[in-house]
This record gives structure tokens, sequence and C-alpha cells, in this order.
């Protein structure tokens, strides 16, 4: 009884939230297995990223050495037409797969995020445009710093 | 196919090299520091305690039921733009130099009715939780931003308090014979590991001791104020504890804040 | 001076002040302050604000004693040297490097000779130091010991001269930045031979 | 109950610059307190709206750092349009703002 009327509960706020939230397309549900994925290529995998091209239209702003890895800022932009997300790879995080933005109604794919960096590692970015898959990435160095600033 | 594009993948990984990082000198390293120090700065979480300070000075609180707006930081009991700038100060009710905090605190017992004890008992912030003293401080600190640091050096107390503070700032004692001095009062931009160490003794780079505090700190993602930093450095100079809102904290802070006179504080920052 | 006690008298802070007047009255009223202001916390007591001698004496000359001075305290550090009751200086440069690296002990959170992670006490070397090549985070404000053997040799005087320096930095100068770490009972003897080894072993990376 | 973001929207041009603060500990779960691994709490959508119409929207993993930050920008937006900012974390926990566009200086 409790379980079910927790599972009913549970599926209104689920459904209340989904309407609130109005995911796009892809972002039907965070998708747990492409998260949970311990490397870039499971993540893109379970993501059904596949035969992304390198692009030089994907630019990415980050520190070449990161002053803290706690804390490291970077700006994404796409110059790629049509282009309708940005996910975000951090290949040596122990789940690398970070997070995808889409962009809808004139949103400009631009990103600026800050994100958790546990040692030196690519940075790697795949842009969905027009139904494929575009990719780069940048070298974000961590360091070992001093007391408390 | 599908094996082929996914190994296609790989091999895309596994070409490199990654662009090599250009960065290498320790100059250019701290030039890299500085571009995204200001990156990071354009948008700090510092301002979500901004906001909290405000509404916790503004809102009755305590057990007398009374904001902190008849507090007088030193221009008078409510005034706050500026105030941050000019302390510490001496104040006749206490016949005594208090920088910021302390002065937040001393409203908080009288005007609120909080004791000290309940205040220092855990005065600095977790990742679950900030004091209120810190917030409020980083309302008050972010009331100057832009202004001219000007701690007044007019009363004998205010003079007294800098050459105490000079002393405690170059006592040198416990296991590690350390003094603040011992890294914060050399010149040759030395560092700690990665870490420049700018020397607060001198006026021309004094204002680093108090510039971008109250600071977001990156390391926990915790708000901090100068208490927080001041005690931290007794702790790394393997010296015993300081009392929270001391007047021993007070002292130094006159002594640093004053070196650093007429440098413009930007307000709240955000550190390593 | 007369105008001194008049501004104090105006001030209305006669009696705290006229302690505070002179440079050693106004040190005296400092450390008045913080022994206070301060509360032990675990292994880091009260009797760390306590100046030694040496501490008192650079604390007096501003970290630059006249040389005579000089002389007796570095002559009085160095009687305190404990040498290898084997008369052996080099450890395993491998655990040196260790040692090296770790920056913590001695802390509010720290146990007798333990850091509060129970590992042994650091040295904390790299935190000043630019010593072995593959670490490039190193501190600046003590010179930097790459290659320490190979420019210097590697007789029996450098490698006494190393383990004294490491042990009471302050034999060698008075008012060094450089804790003692083995007169302050930081780091152990063994500690130290593997630190020594670190800068004297030619198999050690430094020497490389 | 969460604490307020802090939205800022401003236009350059006829491009709104939004900029998000969000109070949130993301933890990842690896961090221990007093011996105890915390456990993990994050953020895992965030959506934003320009005048109700979802414009921006992601998922995220706990590696954004703690009291994250966010910045977009919409094309086509005025002053006085409002931006509403929704993020919901792990628990189900959920956090509503907004606040309207506003003049480039």
């Amino acid at each position: 009884m409790l379980q079910t009327r927790r599972t009913v509960t549970f599926g209104l706020a689920a459904a209340l939230g989904a309407a609130l939230l109005k995911p796009l397309s892809a972002l039907a549900a965070w998708n747990q297995g492409a998260f949970q994925a311990k490397s870039a290529l499971d993540g893109m995998k379970a993501l059904g990223i596949t035969n992304a091209q390198d692009s030089g239209d994907i630019v990415i702003r980050a520190p070449d050495i990161a002053e803290n890895g706690a804390v490291v800022p970077m700006d994404i932009t796409s110059n790629i037409p049509g282009t309708t997300s940005i996910s975000v790879f951090i290949e040596k995080n122990p789940f690398p797969y970070t997070g995808t933005f889409e962009f809808a109604a004139g949103a400009v794919p631009f990103v600026h995020l800050r994100a958790k960096i546990g040692e030196s590692t690519p940075v790697r970015v795949v842009v969905a445009a027009g139904g494929k898959f575009y990719t780069t990435a940048k070298e974000v160095k961590v360091t070992i710093g001093g007391c408390g600033g | 196919m599908r094996q082929a594009l996914v190994l296609g993948f790989v091999a895309v990984f596994a070409a490199g090299p990654w662009p090599q990082a250009a960065a290498q000198t320790e100059d250019e390293v701290n030039a890299e520091f500085e571009k995204f120090r200001a990156v990071l700065e354009q948008d700090n979480p510092a301002e979500l305690w901004e906001v909290k300070g405000e509404e916790l000075w503004k809102t009755p609180r305590g057990p007398k039921n009374a904001s902190l707006e008849k507090c007088d930081l030193g221009l008078g009991p409510g005034m706050v733009k500026g105030a941050y700038v000019q302390m510490p100060r001496y104040f006749a009710d206490v016949d005594r130099v208090m920088d910021a905090e302390a002065r937040i605190v001393h409203c908080m017992i009288t005007l609120q009715g909080f004791t000290y004890a309940e205040l220092a008992k855990a005065p600095f912030s977790s990742a679950t939780r900030t004091p209120d003293p810190v917030s409020i401080v980083t309302y008050v600190a972010a009331q100057s931003a832009g202004m001219k640091l000007a701690p007044s050096q007019s009363h004998p107390k205010e003079k007294e308090a800098y050459t105490l503070g000079k002393e405690i700032f170059n006592f040198r004692g416990g296991p590690w014979d350390f003094s603040c001095a011992s890294c914060h009062g050399l010149e040759g931009k030395k560092r700690i590991r990665t870490q420049l160490l700018p020397n607060f003794a001198n006026p021309a780079t004094a204002i680093a001791a108090v510039q971008a505090w109250p600071g977001y700190r990156m390391t926990g993602g915790v708000m901090h104020s100068l208490q927080w930093r001041l005690s931290d450095c007794f702790r790394q100079q393997r010296l015993p504890k300081p009392d929270y809102a001391s007047e021993t904290l007070s002292l130094l802070l006159t002594y640093l804040t004053v070196n650093a006179s007429g440098h413009v504080y930007k307000g709240p920052g955000i550190k390593r | 001076m007369k105008l001194k006690t008049l501004a104090l008298l105006a001030g209305g802070a006669t009696i705290l002040a006229s302690c505070a007047t002179g440079p050693g009255g106004t040190h005296r009223e400092a450390v008045r302050l913080m022994q206070r202001d301060f509360k032990p916390v675990g292994i880091a007591g009260m009797d760390r604000l306590k100046q030694d001698e040496l501490q008192a004496a650079c604390n007096k000359y501003n970290n630059d004693p006249p040389k005579e001075a000089a002389d007796g305290l570095q002559k009085a550090q160095y009687a305190t040297v404990k040498w290898p009751a084997d008369g052996k200086l080099l450890g395993n440069w491998k655990e040196g490097e260790k040692v090296a690296q770790r920056g913590r002990g001695m802390a509010w959170n720290d146990k007798p000779g333990k850091t509060s992670r129970g590992e042994p006490n650091g040295g904390s070397c790299y935190n000043c130091h630019q010593i072995g090549p593959a670490t490039t985070s190193y501190g600046t404000i003590g010179p930097s010991l790459y290659q320490f053997g190979k420019l210097r040799g590697y007789g029996m005087d450098i490698q006494r001269y190393a383990y004294g320096k490491i042990y009471n930095a302050k034999a060698y100068n008075a008012c060094s930045e450089m804790p003692r770490f083995g007169h302050s009972g930081t780091l152990t003897e063994q500690q130290m031979k593997d630190l020594t080894a670190l800068l004297m072993d030619p198999a050690s990376p430094v020497n490389q | 109950m969460a604490d307020p973001m802090k939205i800022r929207a401003t236009l350059q041009g006829d491009v709104a610059d939004v900029r998000v603060l969000m109070a949130h500990p993301m933890e990842t779960g690896q961090r221990k307190q007093a011996g105890k691994a915390v456990p993990l709490h994050f953020i895992q959508s965030i959506t934003a709206q320009l005048n109700g119409r979802t414009v921006f929207s992601a998922d995220i993993s706990q590696a954004i750092s703690r009291n994250p930050v966010f910045a977009f920008k919409v094309k086509g937006a005025k002053a006085g349009d409002k931006i509403t900012v929704t993020w919901k974390d792990n628990k189900g926990e959920t956090r509503t703002d907004e606040t309207t566009v506003r003049a480039g200086s």
C-alpha cells in the first residue's frame, strides 16, 4: 500500500516535474547509463554519439593550467550551423560525462560552466548539429597549490 | 559497422597529441591564473552570501528580536556604505579597535542578544553551513566595493593598534619558528609551491592581504572571511588557535589594512 | 618625548600605551595579548607562544643579528645537533622524496610525530625548494636544491652539512626561515637520513 | 528549502546574456566528513525559459563545481522579457527563480 502510494506520488511528481521542465528532444530523462560510464567512450555510446568528426568550429576557452581543479571555468562555443546541443566529457574524471546543454528558440550555442577536474586531462566536447556529431578537445592541467590564498 | 565507428573514435582519441599547454614559465603560469581569475570573478558565488547577509542585516532576529540597522560600523548607526574600507577603527563604546567582523559580532551580541559563546562555537563555514556573521560581513564588504581603503589612524589607540599588529605579524614562535612574515614579509615574488607570496609589509603589495576577502574559496566551495584566513595562517604557523573576533586579530588586521591604505578595494572576491 | 606624552594623554590611553612605548615594551604587550587571545588546540599548546632564546633574538634583531650575536646563536644551535650514532648519514632517497613532498604535521589536528591521517610528519621541503626534476610545483623561498650533491661533491663534509642543516638550519644561519626539523622533533633520525640521501645519493633523481 | 539563485540577464544588442548562480553543495559522494562519506547530492537538470518558452536546458553530473555557475545567451530578447530558471537535484528537490531582462549599459 505504502509502496503503491509512494510510486503514485513519485509518478505524479515526476510528471509535474516533466511538465515544468519541458525537456527538449534528446533529454527525455537524465541518462543514468551515460553519467555512470567510467570512460568518455562508454558515455558517448550510452548517449548514441557515434562517428563524431573533428571540427575546428568548436571553441573551448579553458585554462591551460587550472589554478584549482575544484573550479575550472570553461566557455564553449559552437560555430557549426544548426547546433542543437553541446556535451562535455572530462576524460580522466572517474565519471567523464559531465553534461549536455541544449539550445532552442533563439539560444546561442554557447555555455559557460565550471567543473571539477581531478587530474590533468583532455576536456572533450561533442556538438550535435543537423543529426551529426562534431568534436574537439582541450588539455587542462591541474596543479598543486599553496596555502589559503 | 557500428563497431567500426566506435573504433574510429578510439583512433581519434589515441591520435593526439593534445595541444600542448602553452604556459610554461612561472610568469606565464601566473598570467594564466590571473586571466581566469578575472573570468571567475565575473560571476562569483560570493554574491549568494551577499544577498543572504543583507537579509540577515535587515531582519529582526535573536533573543531581542532586533535587526542590525542600528549597528554602528563607525559611520553612525545603520550606515553600511563605505564602512568596511574604513575598518579596523577605534570604537569608543568598547574602547578598542575592531575589524568589521568583530564589530558585527559585537552588534549581534549587544543589539540582538546573541552570546559570544554561541557565535564563536563554530565561526567558520563548512560545506553545509555558513555562519551568519560570515554572510553579514560579505554584505557589508560589498557595500564598499570600488572604494579606497582608508582605515583611520587618527586616534592614539588606532596608532597603537598598528604598532602592536606589526609585532604580532613579526612574532616568531612555535616548533617551526614561523611568523606571518616568514611567508608574507618576503620581497622578490617568492612562492609556496605555485602560490605567489605577496609582501604584506610593503605598502606596494600589502593590498593582497585584504583584497578579495571575504572570499569564495574554490577549495571546498565555501565562503570565508579574514577571520578564517588569519586563523588558518596561525594553524599553518603551528601556533595555538586565536580566539574568533579577538582583539589580537583586530590588531593584526589594522597593521595589514593600514599598509594597504589607498588601494581600491574591489569587494568580496574569489580565492584559490 | 614630551610631544609623545602629550599625545598619549590626549588619547586617554596612558597606562596601556606608556608600557608600549619602547620597542621592547610593544613586543611584550603584543605577546601578552597573544597569550590572552590564543587557546591551545591538541598538540599546539600555549608553550608554542613562549619564544626560545633564538626566536627572541631574531625578533629583537629583526632577523638580521650583528655578526657577533649571530655567531654565538649559531654555535649554540650547532651544539643541539644529534648526529646518528651509527655514523651513517645517508638513508633511502625514495623515502626521502616522500618526506620532502609531504607538508603535514605539527598543527592543530595532528598527533605527536604523526599527521591527522596517521602518516609520519612531512618535511614540507617542496613548499620552499626546487628538489627533484619531476616536481614542477615547487616553492622558491629557499634556494634550489636540484643537483645538490652533483654540484657540491658527495663527500662526508657535504653530507654532514646537509644533515646538520636539516636537523637545525639555525646552526648555519641564525635567523633562517627554515624550520629546525630535528631540534623541533618534527622529523625522526631516519627521515632526516632519507632526506640527506635524496640530496646526496648519486643515484637520486636530484643528482641526475 | 534551497537558497535562492541569483540570475542576471543583460542585453547586448538583441542577445540576452544570462548568468546564473546557484546555491547547491554538488556532493560527489566521495567527500568524507568525520570519517563518513557524504552521500551523492547534486543538481541533475536545469531548464531556462524566456517568457515561458524553453530556450536552454541541461542535464549535468556531480562533476559540476559546488555552487554552480552557468551562463548562456538568447537571441531576440527584449528589455523586460522574463527569464525563469529551474533546477532539480537527485533528491527531487527543486527551485525556480526569475528575473527580467535588463538593457545593457
